[in-house]
């Protein structure tokens, strides 16, 4: 489903963008209720506490909001099992997200120079950890799971603007 | 610019919220008269010195929590959940 | 020329193997690369270099710094045009352009000057008390065009901003020797450290002394790796302890530049701590015609002939003022500038009468306390009349200051709240005791530990300025704005007395340099006259900038594209494919039509509407909102948001609601279907999608905690692809489209979920035209394929792409309402066709409440009503007037959508219109810009009422 | 003594002694027949309405700092009277009419400058709604007028006419009548005016309670200066409504934000006209002395601190630029805020209060400045006979309770 992504780069650093990220959104209404506990169960790992992210076979598991949590997968075909194992389990619910958000995956020594420059964060958030932001003035969920490297998600519709503000700042640190 | 303590995403900038004014107002039922309506929906205390007021985390995990905050030196008194009881705060006034 | 360059070993910042060519008022001159324009200027000789803004007076250089009032220029032409540019701060370049500014035709010959033989009869405020005959429009533009300084460009700048967010424990501001010296103490405690230099140079005044302590301490902070930032001064301390700095990339003027570079970078540092350390202005004597080229600030002339190796002038009068004044002589001697005479103010009182040379220094002469005279031949008259601590941050921060009445300085009281002073700018001038006072705050500031108290000392014993008496000739206190001792004397007289007042009346510090030489003094002279001390005028609390910094640098990358996103349709390259004509709709660029070859926007609208009416027509409705509502409190909650019943939807029903705000007012619409006993889809519009999600958030998360609901967007999951017409299906069954979700088999109004070729879809029946039609979501970036695979169906069903304007016609047609269009912030349901609605639900709901105030019940609230065009052929204007008779009369109403209806073959118009359920059949009266159309009241909807079309 | 040419050459001859004060600065007196708290213009302009047109001048204007030091010295000076309700547009036009003669009125040059306003349209959507608000300023007998996007252009080439800009625009509307005037003067001249016809204006005065009579009615202030008594009680103090409210025991629909506002270094003419643009939020003009006026916008947080986030300062050179790319290279030079008082419908508050012989004027929220001649002229009326003035009318405390709310800003989709 992904498009072909797009490449900038700068001097230590390149920035590669991705859309129709595979993505299924975890619903629930306690993180520490049944509905997580069988979601935790299905992903083969706890679910990242506030402010976190994890790696778990094929799935990233990314903390969102008290009562959400993004599961995204390489392929679409991976979420369906979680989807199902999910399915009408009391509680929480999935809701499918996948084509909603577009990554602009930064990788490099330039990380921290990059990130500061969005106007939002004085660097990328510490290995293992997310960070909700605004960042080039839209809502932005940063992963970073890489020394060298960190996801920048974004909304579809506003990715052309995040990506256009991370071409200039790299045709700037250039 | 401000520095808010997002109760999930921690401290972060002013311009990722939107303030929605004072918190802790009880709603009426609709059996109040025209007027208790009108004070419920307009009239503030609007206080110069610690303010109530709820908070939502707009750029990041969408939350809205609630601040105690000095509206003249623009400090920070307390943030604490909406599920949370009020914390006391030094300098409020009755 | 009595400037002139020194020889070496002076000159610390200079390179004298590199030679840099550059023009001044269209001369060419050279200098050494270090200079700056001030510096190269002075080493040629010239003196006279700008005019003031209201006297027009010929200005010189006065200071070395940030504060320099008079020496502005404009910097190079076109697009890169720089106005009023400090000489003193501008480092010459080769190919570096500049004239001065407020001159006309020249700084040598400027007409404006004429205002100085009128000098007398132009006081302070003088426009407050004249002009008023006949009028002040008579007058205003000559004087617009005399005020102003330089001349701003006219075309868009080509270069780049860019911003930085640092985080740090401890910024130091100013990397003088106390900057240094807090910075390298906070290092070694542990702390991570960032140190702003506002030059190129560390050191402030210490670094062009040649200084080896200084050298020793950089060397250290960058061994504990202190952070540290070149050419970027901290210009505001805002909230929670937020340091902005503007960094200073590439060089101003130079020639040959790339068609953009990156010319300036802001700093947004939040600190835990902040140290001042910035230093002190030198504050000037008051004396007659104080402001002729050759007047300067003392210590700008050491560091001109220590920095620069240049000496402002052969022969000088030094008028000391100060301890630190005096101390200056033998230091100027000794880079051989001679001293032609110290006016010692300090103790015998001796005073300049007055100074000689119109465009320049040639004398001065000298007035004893005793009232002997003794003229002095001079070149050069450096003025030392104590010390001005740069207070700014410690200011801006909320710290308070108080008075040093020996030193006639304000200094620091006490810290500032998350902000420390050190150095000069505390008002520690003993070298040794600033130094291990700076040392003791950074050391504490690491460790978290009580900070020491600064030590006020060493600034020497210094009398306020006072005004010269018994002299002709203009005192200036505020050089750029014309102010002088006479105008604070006659604001003093008219009762204009507080700092405020002064400031405002006078337009002391009102400049570019905002008073950084001027402010105290003013404040000093005021008190004088009123027999005040200088605190109890007051002391206005300083404001950011510190000092004037870019329109650009401030908005960093928030200009062109990047001001604002824009959000492009996933198959925006097919709407290309189609030809459509783009427009913005909120923050959408969407398709408003596909006109043809030679048609023009309404002619498309009208023929795509009456293809949809006729075969068929496809819409991109993708940017509409898309919630996705679960919980076992789901459709109560819904109840409460919309009126209109939620909880009583089967699965796979949907129905049209309307949202309301707590004061009843109509904030959006849309279509809630039930995907399943939990679970609903939430159609809102697509400028209302972000404030439905926050008030559903807000109802959820602050009001009704006890609901168990989870409000999840989806709005960027689904696409949205809306086939209507009376062959939409025959459109999408020749497609491959499920027959279960044919007419017969799926009702208007219902959802099914469906798959096509394993693409999951979501179709709902609804219909914003009034034909039969589908709105398909289907994932994001599918639409295209989806798109393109209905197109290569099109033709045998006589189908066409239709956009945003035609979808307005056909809603027209059936009289349904836009919100934002037919409704604005005051519309209640009620005026929008649902009161019946409103008595119908039983149970409460956001906003009812409001509905049943006294405004609410007026009969005369306006009401969507639809206007025919009496002569069957007038569009009416959309915004036109309702009422009886012309202009100016109470408005009865006003057109809100008005089109030309192919169906009907005449046009439309929706309007609100006072008690307008009531006048149905009436004529009324339509005004519009002087013009005025009758109108028949007619019943909605205009087209097919019985809503027979919807099935097809 | 009259301000003239000829006061100015005089002046000239014999020097700052030839000058009377503008205004004394007295002692209280124990008593006065009304007092008026707050000497920004609306106070100002209510004791000198007072005198001139009810003959009351036994009156005390009570100040906690300077005369005109708050929200009428931090405004960007506007002045306009393009409403669209007709009790808006009644109220601000009887307002501008009184600005039109303001200058001769109070021998004081408030330099009234009637450069327009123009309001620009970035779609056609705006351009409805503009054509909306035209008319129905026209129906309330108040010049306004369409422009097409070239007549927007000649009156302002500087804006950004690019088809492809973010923000295009398709055209406007102005009314030529608007424009800008000297706040200070304003606040001076009401104040000199209001001196000379034997106005107390006590400064450093602030007011720390009120003192009742057995029915709560007012009778008087408690004053950092010593208590005053007085018969009727005039609030007008804008940001700081609440405060006194509260200290006479009622709250107010009121909430105070600080409004910003700033000014770039001064450069040769390049704007001639006001320029607003609703969809940036930009609101740009350039004043005589050469600066380029910008703002102002509100932070959107109460506030009771008279300084601005950085935030909203970059959002507002951020709209600047998005209009008129060639501000780029000016500098900012100065940024302030003032405290405004915000009530929901953005319209003011003028007359009664529920405590007896206590009567308010607030609530103009960011639109103060131009109000401030009707402001006076109807708070003097009802301080003056206990009936509120026939503009004054629908702008009572009541209509928050009767929902009868008078909402520009929604209605027009832009905040006043």
């Amino acid at each position: 489903m992904a498009e072909a992504p797009t490449l900038h780069a700068a001097p230590g650093i390149t920035a590669t963008v991705e859309h129709g990220l595979p993505v299924l959104s975890l619903r629930y209404f306690d993180a520490e209720g049944e509905f997580a506990a069988a979601a935790a169960r299905a992903a083969g790992v706890p679910l990242p506490g506030p402010g976190h992210v994890v790696r778990s076979g094929p799935f990233i598991m990314a903390w969102r909001s008290p009562t959400e949590t993004l599961c995204l997968a390489a392929q679409e075909a991976a979420l369906a099992f979680i989807e199902q194992a999910l399915a009408d389990h009391p509680g929480g619910c999935t809701v499918e997200l996948t084509g909603a958000l577009s990554a602009v995956h930064l990788e490099g020594v330039r990380l921290d120079d990059v990130v500061s420059r969005l106007g939002g964060l004085a660097g990328a958030p510490a290995v293992g950890a997310t960070a909700r932001a605004r960042l080039a003035d839209v809502p932005v969920l940063v992963l970073r799971l890489e020394t060298e490297g960190a996801s920048l998600l974004v909304e579809r519709p506003l990715a052309e603007h995040l990506e256009g503000w991370i071409r200039e700042t790299l045709l700037d640190l250039a | 610019m401000m520095l808010l303590s997002c109760p999930w995403c921690g401290p972060r900038d002013e311009n990722e919220f939107a303030c929605a004014g004072t918190t802790h107002i009880v709603r009426p039922g609709p059996e109040v008269s025209d007027a208790e309506w009108g004070r419920y929906l307009f009239f503030r205390a609007n206080p110069k010195g610690v303010h109530r007021e709820r908070w939502r985390h707009v750029y990041g995990c969408g939350q809205w929590f609630n601040v105690a905050r000095d509206t003249v030196t623009h400090q920070v008194l307390a943030v604490y959940r909406m599920t949370e009881p009020p914390p006391a705060v030094p300098g409020e006034g009755p | 020329m009595s400037g002139h360059r020194l020889a070496a070993p002076a000159g610390a910042f200079i390179d004298r193997s590199r030679t840099v060519e550059f023009s001044f008022n269209g001369r060419p001159y050279q200098g050494y690369e270090g200079d700056t324009l001030a510096s190269a200027l002075l080493a040629n000789g010239v003196r006279l270099v700008g005019r003031s803004f209201k006297l027009h007076r010929p200005r010189g250089i006065w200071s070395a710094g940030a504060e320099e009032p008079s020496a502005l220029v404009d910097v190079g032409s076109g697009a890169r045009r720089t106005p009023n540019v400090r000489a003193t701060l501008l480092p010459i370049v080769p190919g570096l352009s500049c004239v001065s500014v407020n001159c006309w035709p020249g700084v040598r010959l400027d007409l404006g000057a004429v205002n100085g033989f009128f000098a007398a009869v132009l006081p302070a405020g003088f426009y407050y008390k004249t002009f008023k005959w006949p009028d002040w429009h008579w007058y205003e533009p000559a004087i617009r065009r005399m005020a102003g300084l330089g001349v701003a460009p006219r075309e868009p700048d080509p270069d780049h901003y860019e911003e930085v967010t640092h985080a740090t424990d401890v910024l130091v501001v100013g990397a003088g020797l106390a900057g240094l010296a807090s910075a390298v103490a906070a290092a070694r405690a542990g702390a991570r450290v960032c140190l702003l230099s506002g030059s190129a140079h560390c050191g402030g005044a210490l670094g062009w002394r040649g200084d080896v302590e200084v050298a020793g301490l950089e060397r250290e902070a960058r061994a504990l790796g202190v952070r540290i930032l070149m050419r970027t001064v901290a210009f505001g301390v805002y909230d929670h302890n937020l340091v902005c700095a503007l960094e200073t990339v590439s060089e101003e003027g130079a020639a040959d530049l790339p068609a953009c570079v990156l010319r300036e970078r802001l700093w947004k540092i939040r600190a835990h701590s902040v140290i001042a350390a910035q230093g002190a202005f030198e504050r000037p004597v008051v004396f007659p015609d104080n402001d002729r080229p050759g007047v300067m600030l003392a210590h700008a002339a050491l560091k001109y002939a220590r920095a620069f190796a240049v000496a402002p002038g052969r022969r000088a009068l030094l008028l000391a003022n100060s301890d630190a004044g005096l101390a200056l002589a033998p230091q100027l001697a000794a880079c051989g500038i001679e001293i032609a005479a110290v006016a010692d103010g300090r103790s015998q009182q001796v005073e300049v009468s007055a100074v000689h040379g119109a465009r320049g220094v040639r004398g001065a002469t000298l007035r004893a306390p005793d009232g002997s005279t003794e003229r002095v031949h001079c070149d050069l008259i450096l003025s030392a009349g104590g010390f001005a601590p740069a207070v700014h941050l410690h200011s801006q921060a909320g710290g308070r200051l108080r008075w040093i009445k020996d030193s006639a300085m304000f200094v620091p009281d006490g810290a500032a709240p998350g902000l420390w002073s050190v150095g000069a700018c505390a008002g520690a001038f003993d070298r040794a005791q600033a130094r291990a006072h700076a040392e003791g705050t950074g050391d504490a500031l690491a460790r978290g530990q009580p900070v020491p108290p600064p030590p006020v000392s060493g600034a020497g014993i210094c009398p306020p300025a006072r005004a010269v008496a018994r002299v002709s000739g203009k005192q200036f206190v505020d050089l750029q704005n014309d102010v002088a001792a006479g105008d604070i004397a006659l604001a003093a007289r008219e009762n204009y007395r507080s700092v405020e007042h002064l400031k405002r009346y006078t337009t002391t510090g009102m400049g570019t340099d905002q008073g950084k030489t001027s402010n105290i003094n003013a404040l000093i002279l005021m008190g004088e006259l009123t027999q005040r001390a200088a605190p109890e005028v007051g002391t206005t609390r300083f404001r950011p900038p510190y000092v004037p910094v870019s329109v650009g640098a401030v908005v960093g990358r928030r200009t062109g594209a990047l001001y604002r996103p824009l959000r492009r349709l996933p198959a925006h390259e097919w709407h290309v494919g189609r030809g459509a004509l783009f427009e913005i709709f909120g923050d959408w660029l969407r398709p408003a039509a596909y006109p043809l070859a030679g048609e023009s926007l309404e002619a498309a609208a009208e023929r795509e509407a009456h293809a949809v009416r006729s075969t068929a027509g496809i819409l991109d409705g993708s940017p509409l909102g898309k919630l996705e509502v679960f919980g076992p409190d789901a459709a109560r909650f819904l109840d409460y948001m919309y009126v209109g019943s939620m909880s009583s939807l089967a699965v796979g029903q949907a129905r049209y609601g309307l949202l309301l705000n707590e004061n009843g007012t109509v904030v959006d619409d849309g279509i809630v279907a039930r995907l399943g006993a939990e679970r609903f889809w939430v159609n809102t519009t697509t400028a209302g999608i972000e404030r439905t999600q926050a008030a559903f958030e807000e109802w959820l998360q602050c009001e009704f905690v006890d609901f168990r609901v989870l409000v999840t967007p989806v709005t960027s999951r689904w696409a949205n692809v809306t086939v209507a017409g009376p062959r939409a299906w025959a459109w999408l069954a020749a497609a491959g489209f499920d027959p279960a979700l044919a007419p017969a088999a799926m009702k208007h109004m219902t959802l099914k979920d469906s798959r096509i070729e394993g693409v999951p879809l979501r179709v709902l029946r609804a219909s914003f035209s009034g034909e039969l039609g589908y709105e398909i979501n289907l994932p994001a970036l599918k639409s295209r394929w989806l798109l393109e695979r209905l197109w290569s169906k099109a033709a045998g069903i006589g189908a066409v792409p239709y956009g945003i304007e035609a979808l307005q016609v056909l809603r027209v047609e059936k009289g349904y309402l836009h919100i934002g269009t037919d409704t604005d912030g005051t519309t209640l349901p009620q005026d929008v066709g649902f009161a019946r609605g409103l008595e119908r639900k039983s149970v409460a709901f956001v906003g009812r409440r409001s509905l049943t105030r006294a405004a609410g019940r007026d009969p005369k609230r306006p009401q969507m009503v639809g206007l025919v065009p009496a002569d069957a052929t007038t569009v009416l204007p959309v915004g036109a007037q309702i009422a009886d008779r012309p202009p100016p009369t109470l408005t009865q109403g006003h057109v809100t959508s008005s089109y030309r209806s192919p169906a009907l073959g005449h046009p439309v118009a929706l309007a609100m219109l006072a008690d307008g359920a009531a006048r149905t059949g009436d004529t009324v009266r339509v005004h519009h810009l002087g013009r005025s159309y009758a109108a028949r009241v007619v019943a909605l909807p205009f087209y097919d009422p019985k809503g027979s079309r919807l099935n097809g | 003594m009259k301000y003239s040419a000829l006061a100015l050459l005089r002046g000239a001859l014999s020097g700052p002694d030839s000058w009377s004060p503008a205004w004394r600065s007295p002692e209280p007196k124990p008593e006065y027949e009304v007092i008026v708290i707050g000497a920004g213009g609306h106070g100002l302009a209510t004791a000198y309405y007072l005198a001139r047109n009810h003959g009351i001048r036994n009156v005390a204007v009570l100040e906690r700092g300077w005369l005109g030091g708050g929200n009428t010295g931090r405004n960007t000076t506007i002045v306009r009277s393009n409403y669209l309700f007709p009790e808006s547009a009644r109220l601000y036009e009887f307002s501008l009419r009184l600005y039109e003669s303001l200058t001769r009125e109070l021998n004081f040059n408030i330099m009234l400058s009637q450069r327009g306003l123009i309001l620009l349209a970035h779609s056609r959507h705006d351009l409805d709604a503009m054509s909306r608000w035209a008319n129905a300023m026209r129906m309330n007998g108040i010049d306004a007028e369409l422009l097409s996007r070239d007549e927007v252009a000649a009156a302002a080439p500087l804006l950004n006419l690019s088809p492809e800009a973010r923000f295009p625009i398709l055209g406007g509307f102005t009314q030529r009548r608007a424009g800008t005037a000297r706040h200070d003067a304003v606040a001076w001249g009401y104040a000199r005016a209001a001196d000379a016809l034997g106005v107390d204006i006590l400064q450093n005065c602030e007011v720390r309670g009120f003192t009742r009579d057995a029915h709560g009615g007012v009778t008087g202030v408690e004053t950092s200066r010593g208590p005053i008594r007085a018969g009727r009680i005039g609030i007008a103090a804008a940001g700081h409504s609440s405060v006194l409210a509260r200290l006479a025991g009622f709250s107010l629909p009121v909430t105070s934000y600080a409004l910003q506002a700033m000014v770039t270094e001064p450069t040769k003419p390049a704007l001639d006209t006001v320029v607003l643009s609703p969809g940036t939020g930009a609101y740009v003009s350039q004043s005589d002395k050469g600066e380029m006026v910008l703002g102002a916008s509100l932070d959107l947080f109460p506030s009771y601190a008279q300084r601005g986030s950085f935030a909203l300062t970059q959002g507002i050179l951020a709209s600047t630029l998005a209009i008129f790319p060639s501000f780029s290279r000016l500098r900012l030079m100065r940024q302030w805020a003032g405290i405004v008082d915000v009530v929901h419908d953005s319209s003011p508050i003028i007359g009664p209060t529920p405590v007896p012989n206590l009567f308010i004027n607030c609530g103009w929220g960011t639109g103060g400045f131009k109000g401030i001649p009707v402001g006076g002229w109807t708070l003097a009326h009802v301080l003056a006979t206990g009936r509120s003035h026939e503009l004054a009318e629908p702008f009572q405390l009541e209509r928050f309770y009767t929902g009868r709310l008078i909402d520009e800003a929604a209605a027009a989709g832009i905040a006043h």
